[in-house]
């Protein structure tokens, strides 16, 4: 996480309040994010609470591949959004354009249109995803997955990880 | 006029307003078989909104960087008047700047909605309004049962030992349900109605108006919230507190706290949100409750 | 089999049939002149009782030097499908419409005309539906030509038009969405507001339009549509999995084994049961019952971790492909799962019995959004939507797939007409879910799960009908060679039933637009595509994207 | 009123349902598809993975001396097609979910091998891997590793074409040659 990230993740502390932007997703990660708030997750528990208004906003949590159509819409609900903001991309569509990245109607992945400070992937992500995610994106989880690289060297032996 | 208690309640209201709020959600939260947030999360989120930048709503001009703030002030005003941890009011016939107050404040946030010229807002600031109009008769009323009753305009918590008395439950019954509309939540907040007008009045501000917005609702509910405790100590003999800080009147005090905490957040989780209709319907059923008890007194021989 | 529909409409129209194909049983093929096509749908769905299903068009030129455009027509009370096919040459690309005779095809010719360039002439607002405002007028993506790769470029100041308000006066114009609290999907709502009073309805949507069809159809083979066709949507995917994998098998004459039947019945229905408590909690939020969706969403959720356990996944279950199923359910997981749905029942009868006891909730609901059965009928609306005005519909039970035929259950159908009755409706209908569930999983036969398709033959017309929770899902299929799909039409419930907002939203007051909205159970992401929808409406007024703006959320 | 009660009753019985991730983990049922993870030791670069992907999230790039399988999580729909396909159990679907990061450069996952010269006209054709697997396969039915087998494995589609029609036509040259 950089320093920046960091910073704003401070300012937003225990009480990041989120706006739900779905830009064309299938309603699988969205629904999903509506699950986090039921009894079983409850992600109250952190002090987040989904807002109606992008200017209440202090998370974006986007889903969806952004389709030109809301491609507008999206870019309107970021420049609403006060800052301190931070961007979370949620599930593969909003990842990396997921099963329709190459779409005609479609930028394929959220990071074409704003900058995001984190990606959740998953088809749809579990909640448990989800919340490590928002954690993460708060400086209160660790990633648990890096970059990996393997290269095969020149005696045929096994060189990995890079 | 006593600076010293008019200093503390101001400071009172600002530090336990949050507190009120917070404990309301963990108490709605666990009526919904979840955990809920900690009890000083709206204490976070006021802290937090102070942190965030100003986006003023677009289009509209000098009144929206007035009213949050405006509605702020008039709420801890509002809170001011009153006695609270202590048995003295700090303000000679606070009773009536109280009801001025609480008449002021509700018009002044419809008017913020209305002023950030939002669709929404517009039309949640004007169901505010026809709700106010309609609500605040019955908290007139059954305050001024009240101050009949105790035959002083001043809210404190002097014991007049009152007996208690049918005009006194109904007066009291009529101002409990009256608060729970004045709460502002489920099912009351036809208003701010997320899921029909995305927060309305509320909807366009961001950052410190927002915080200035939300503390003063917070500030104003824990005010409503405050009065049920003079109902209980006006039936204290006579002398039976000091003068001062009373635990007598710290423990009423949490107790009638409580117990308005307790009602709103049953009312929040047992029901679906009124229509403006229902709701107009309910506050006429509480004023005709609270007229009733302001009769009663005059009715019933020995009431006063 | 003597098909009366047939002989009716061949009695009627003795000139206009070119010609009769029985596809396959129940499933007949006529051939039509484009000028006759509005007057025979019109007698078919108003005299006859048929109700619309889907249209198609598919582009031929490559080998045909035509379009092909395809009605399909239904009659839940026979069993039977129609396919009215008729044929625009190229180099005059346009067809009569069918829209001013039968208004549930407004939406389908509109998508004709943007995605494939052909007119339909006398539509009387034809105006975008599912493309965004800034896709240019003359690239037309359904195409085979048109190459996925090549997008113009993006603009943020293009415009719609809006319909103008349908009587004089003063109105308010309150926008709805595209981003609103209680609608989890971008949908854009135009209400003319007097006072609170909605007057007058106008909506574009378009934002959730993914172009799946055409990925389908380029990159997919028909091993791996299906995982496409569960990406429509997060709620029913399986919904659309099985519907497409229906219409393949049936186009290659398959019969997938009989324990693979029964494992779909128990993944559908399981499927059903999490989409209806999840509409019964979302419809409680918006009328501001968040217990309700707290509740429903907490018993919900045992399904969910049910799926997870036996499919691996909470949603995107994977499990319906062509052939058969993925997993085999196993014995001791079978056990676990029959447990579940008991405690699962348990838990909603009693919750049932709360909330929707619930005095506060009913008065929300209760005459709210009103659709009579002649306009259900007129409009051609499906599954619960339909059911609760009066019609009885449910391809599970009319037109029978997988091991439906021999389970046990029942249609509820309510002729209210109202939120309320949608609400019931649902609510009864996941009792029924979880019976089937349990009796899939309790009498499991053994067998394989899967079985390899040996041959898929080309150019088959063919159709998959999936009752899902939203309602009838229809896939139209056309096969083609080389391992992929040809044409991929899906016609998904919302599609149906989404018209109809603007005829129930009329009249009534803002406070209850959203639970209007939430009773279709609407989901964008299936219907995939949309705009506007008031017919009645004359006037037009132009909108910026400047104004759009400055609405945000 | 009833309603009421009992949605009291439901609030006050059902006590607290509320999971406490990330303090405690629930354990994942069995089965469950998580992300897939590669085993580099086994895969040898046959692509077949690459191919059943539905979304491309496993894309292959073959260079002139390597090949390269690249895998990116944010496109993975964890359906487990590359699994049911892979010959050598090379990828295989984890029971790891928690897949967020903060860059979108740590979703990727990068597979090289090396690929080998054709014996015959030195053109790189395919991985080490596939072809020691070839040989191992069909060294049995060649009758043991012998140089000529090797000089056959060792050639490219192309050069092997070549190689079987020249064998051919010197068959049928011969066979004139001898009537």
């Amino acid at each position: 996480m950089s320093p920046d990230e960091a910073g704003k993740a401070k300012k937003i502390g225990s009480s990041p309040w989120v706006f739900h932007v779905n830009t064309g997703g299938c309603n699988g990660c969205d629904i999903e994010i509506v699950d986090t708030l039921t009894p079983y997750f409850d992600v109250e528990r952190f002090g987040i609470k989904r807002v109606s208004s992008p200017k209440h906003a202090d998370i974006l949590l986007v889903t969806g591949p952004v389709t030109r159509q809301s491609y507008g819409t999206l870019m309107n609900a970021y420049e609403a959004a006060p800052d301190p903001k931070l961007v979370i991309a949620i599930g593969n569509c909003a990842c990396g354009g997921g099963i329709c990245h190459d779409s005609f109607t479609a930028l394929g992945g959220v990071d074409k249109a704003i900058p995001v400070d984190v990606y959740v992937p998953g088809c749809p992500p579990r909640p448990e995803a989800l919340i490590h995610g928002a954690l993460l994106a708060l400086g209160k989880a660790d990633q648990k997955i890096t970059r990996k690289t393997y290269r095969e060297d020149d005696n045929g032996e096994a060189r990995a990880p890079v | 006029m006593n600076v010293a208690i008019l200093a503390l309640n101001v400071v009172l209201a600002i530090i336990a307003a949050p507190l009120i709020d917070g404990l309301r959600r963990v108490i709605t939260a666990r009526l919904q078989n979840r955990a809920g947030p900690p009890v000083t999360q709206s204490w976070h989120d006021i802290a937090k909104l102070l942190r965030k930048e100003t986006i003023p709503p677009e289009g509209a001009g000098f009144l929206v960087s007035v009213l949050p703030a405006l509605t702020l002030t008039l709420s801890i005003a509002m809170f001011a008047t009153i006695s609270t941890v202590t048995t003295q009011s700090p303000i000679e016939g606070g009773g009536i700047v109280f009801i001025e107050l609480a008449i002021l404040s509700a018009f002044v946030f419809a008017a913020a909605g209305s002023a950030s010229r939002n669709p929404y807002g517009v039309v949640g600031g004007s169901r505010e309004v026809i709700l106010a109009t309609l609500v605040e008769p019955s908290i007139i009323v059954s305050l001024t049962t009240l101050i009949v009753l105790r035959g002083s305009t001043t809210l404190d918590d002097a014991p007049i030992g009152l007996g208690f008395g049918v005009p006194l439950l109904v007066a009291a019954v009529a101002y409990l349900l009256s608060v729970l509309a004045e709460g502002g939540r489920i099912p009351f907040d036809v208003a701010e109605a997320e899921s029909e007008l995305s927060g309305g009045p509320l909807m366009e501000y961001g950052g410190p108006p927002l915080a200035a917005m939300k503390l003063g609702l917070y500030v104003r509910s824990l005010a409503l919230f405050s009065i049920p405790k003079f109902f209980l100590t006006a039936l204290l003999p006579p002398g039976s507190l000091g003068e001062g800080l009373s635990v007598t009147v710290i423990a009423l005090y949490l107790a009638s706290l409580l117990l308005c905490i307790i009602l709103v957040s049953l009312a929040e989780s047992l029901s679906a949100r009124f229509r403006l209709v229902e709701a107009s319907r309910f506050y006429a059923a509480v004023l005709a409750l609270s007229l009733v008890a302001l009769v009663l007194v005059y009715a019933v021989p020995g009431a006063r | 089999m003597k098909n009366e529909i047939v002989d009716a409409l061949s009695e009627r129209f003795p000139g206009s049939i070119r010609g009769v194909t029985e596809l396959r049983e129940n499933l007949t093929l006529l051939e039509l002149g484009k000028e006759d096509v509005p007057r025979v749908v019109e007698y078919a769905l108003g005299s006859l009782g048929g109700t619309h299903m889907t249209m198609a068009g598919t582009d031929y030129t490559a080998s045909l030097d035509q379009y092909v455009i395809d009605h399909v027509l239904g009659w839940y009370d026979r069993g039977l499908l129609l396919v009215l096919r008729t044929r625009v040459q190229k180099g005059d690309e346009s067809f009569p419409s069918v829209t001013p005779l039968a208004p549930c095809a407004d939406w389908y010719e509109r998508e004709v005309k943007e995605s494939l360039g052909l007119t339909p002439v006398g539509h009387p607002n034809p105006r975008k539906l599912l493309l965004s405002d800034d896709w240019p007028d003359d690239l037309f993506p359904m195409r085979k030509g048109f190459k996925n790769e090549a997008p113009p470029p993006l603009r943020r100041d293009a415009g719609f038009t809006f319909n103008a308000p349908e009587d004089a006066g003063m109105f308010n114009i309150v926008p709805y969405g595209p981003y609103h609290f209680a609608i989890h999907e971008p949908i854009y709502f135009r209400f003319h507001v007097d006072g609170e009073r909605i007057a007058s309805v106008d909506l574009r949507a378009g934002f959730n339009h993914r172009g799946l069809e055409k990925i389908a159809e380029t990159r997919m083979t028909y091993e791996t549509v299906p995982f496409i066709a569960e990406r429509v949507c997060g709620i029913c995917g399986s919904v659309h999995a099985e519907a497409y994998t229906q219409a393949l098998e049936r186009a290659a004459g398959f019969e997938p084994p009989e324990r693979a039947k029964w494992i779909r019945v128990a993944i559908l229905e399981m499927e059903r049961i999490h989409s209806h408590l999840l509409w019964l909690g979302v419809a409680s939020h918006m009328v501001g019952f968040d217990s309700g969706l707290m509740q429903f969403w907490r018993v919900r959720d045992r399904i969910m971790f049910l799926a997870e356990l036996l499919t691996g996944n909470r949603k995107q279950y994977g499990m319906i492909v062509p052939g058969g199923v993925r997993r085999d359910i196993r014995e001791d997981k079978r056990e676990t799962a029959l447990r579940e749905v008991s405690t699962i029942l348990r838990e909603y009868e009693e919750l049932f019995d709360a909330a929707l006891r619930l005095g506060t909730l009913k008065a929300r609901l209760e005459g709210v959004g009103p659709l009579s059965e002649a306009d259900a009928r007129r409009l051609s609306v499906t599954g619960p939507l339909a059911r609760a005005s009066g019609v009885s519909m449910d391809a599970r039970r009319d037109y029978p797939y997988e091991a439906y035929g021999q389970l046990e259950f029942e249609t509820p159908v309510r002729g209210e007409g109202d939120v309320l009755a949608r609400t019931i409706v649902r609510a009864y209908d996941t009792f029924e879910s979880i019976k089937l569930v349990k009796q899939a999983l309790e009498n499991l036969p053994g067998g394989p799960v899967h079985a390899p398709i040996e041959y898929i033959p080309p150019d088959v017309t063919s159709m998959g009908l999936v009752e899902g929770p939203r309602g009838t899902d229809v896939h139209y299929l056309i096969t083609g060679g080389e391992d992929t799909v040809y044409r991929w039409r899906v016609r998904a419930p919302t599609y149906a039933n989404l018209p109809a907002a603007p005829l129930m939203l009329r009249g009534q007051t803002l406070a209850d637009a959203s639970v209007i909205i939430g009773s279709i159970d609407p989901c964008i992401s299936c219907a995939e595509r949309v705009i506007v929808v008031d017919e009645a409406s004359g006037r037009q007024r132009l909108v910026s994207g400047d104004e759009l703006r400055g609405w945000r959320a | 009123m009833s309603g009421i009660l009992k949605l009291l009753k439901i609030g006050v019985t059902k006590g607290r349902v509320t999971r406490r991730y990330p303090a405690e983990r629930t354990p994942t049922p069995e089965g469950l598809r998580g992300r897939p993870v590669l085993d580099f030791d086994a895969c040898i670069g046959c692509g077949g993975c690459a191919t059943a992907c539905p979304a491309n999230a496993l894309t292959v790039e073959e260079g002139e001396k390597t090949w390269t399988l690249r895998l990116f999580y944010g496109r993975c729909l964890m359906c487990g097609l590359c699994e049911e396909v892979c010959p050598k159990d090379a990828i295989r679907l984890s029971d790891e979910y928690e897949l967020a990061t903060t860059n979108r450069e740590d979703l990727e996952v990068e597979l090289q091998l090396l690929r080998v010269a054709c014996s015959g006209c030195g053109k790189y054709f395919t991985t080490r891997r596939v072809l020691e697997e070839t040989a191992v396969e069909y060294s049995e039915l060649a009758g043991g590793y012998s140089d000529d087998f090797r000089d056959v494995i060792t050639l490219c589609p192309d050069c092997r074409r070549r190689k079987w029609g020249e064998t051919i036509a010197d068959a049928y040259r011969e066979a004139r040659y001898e009537s």
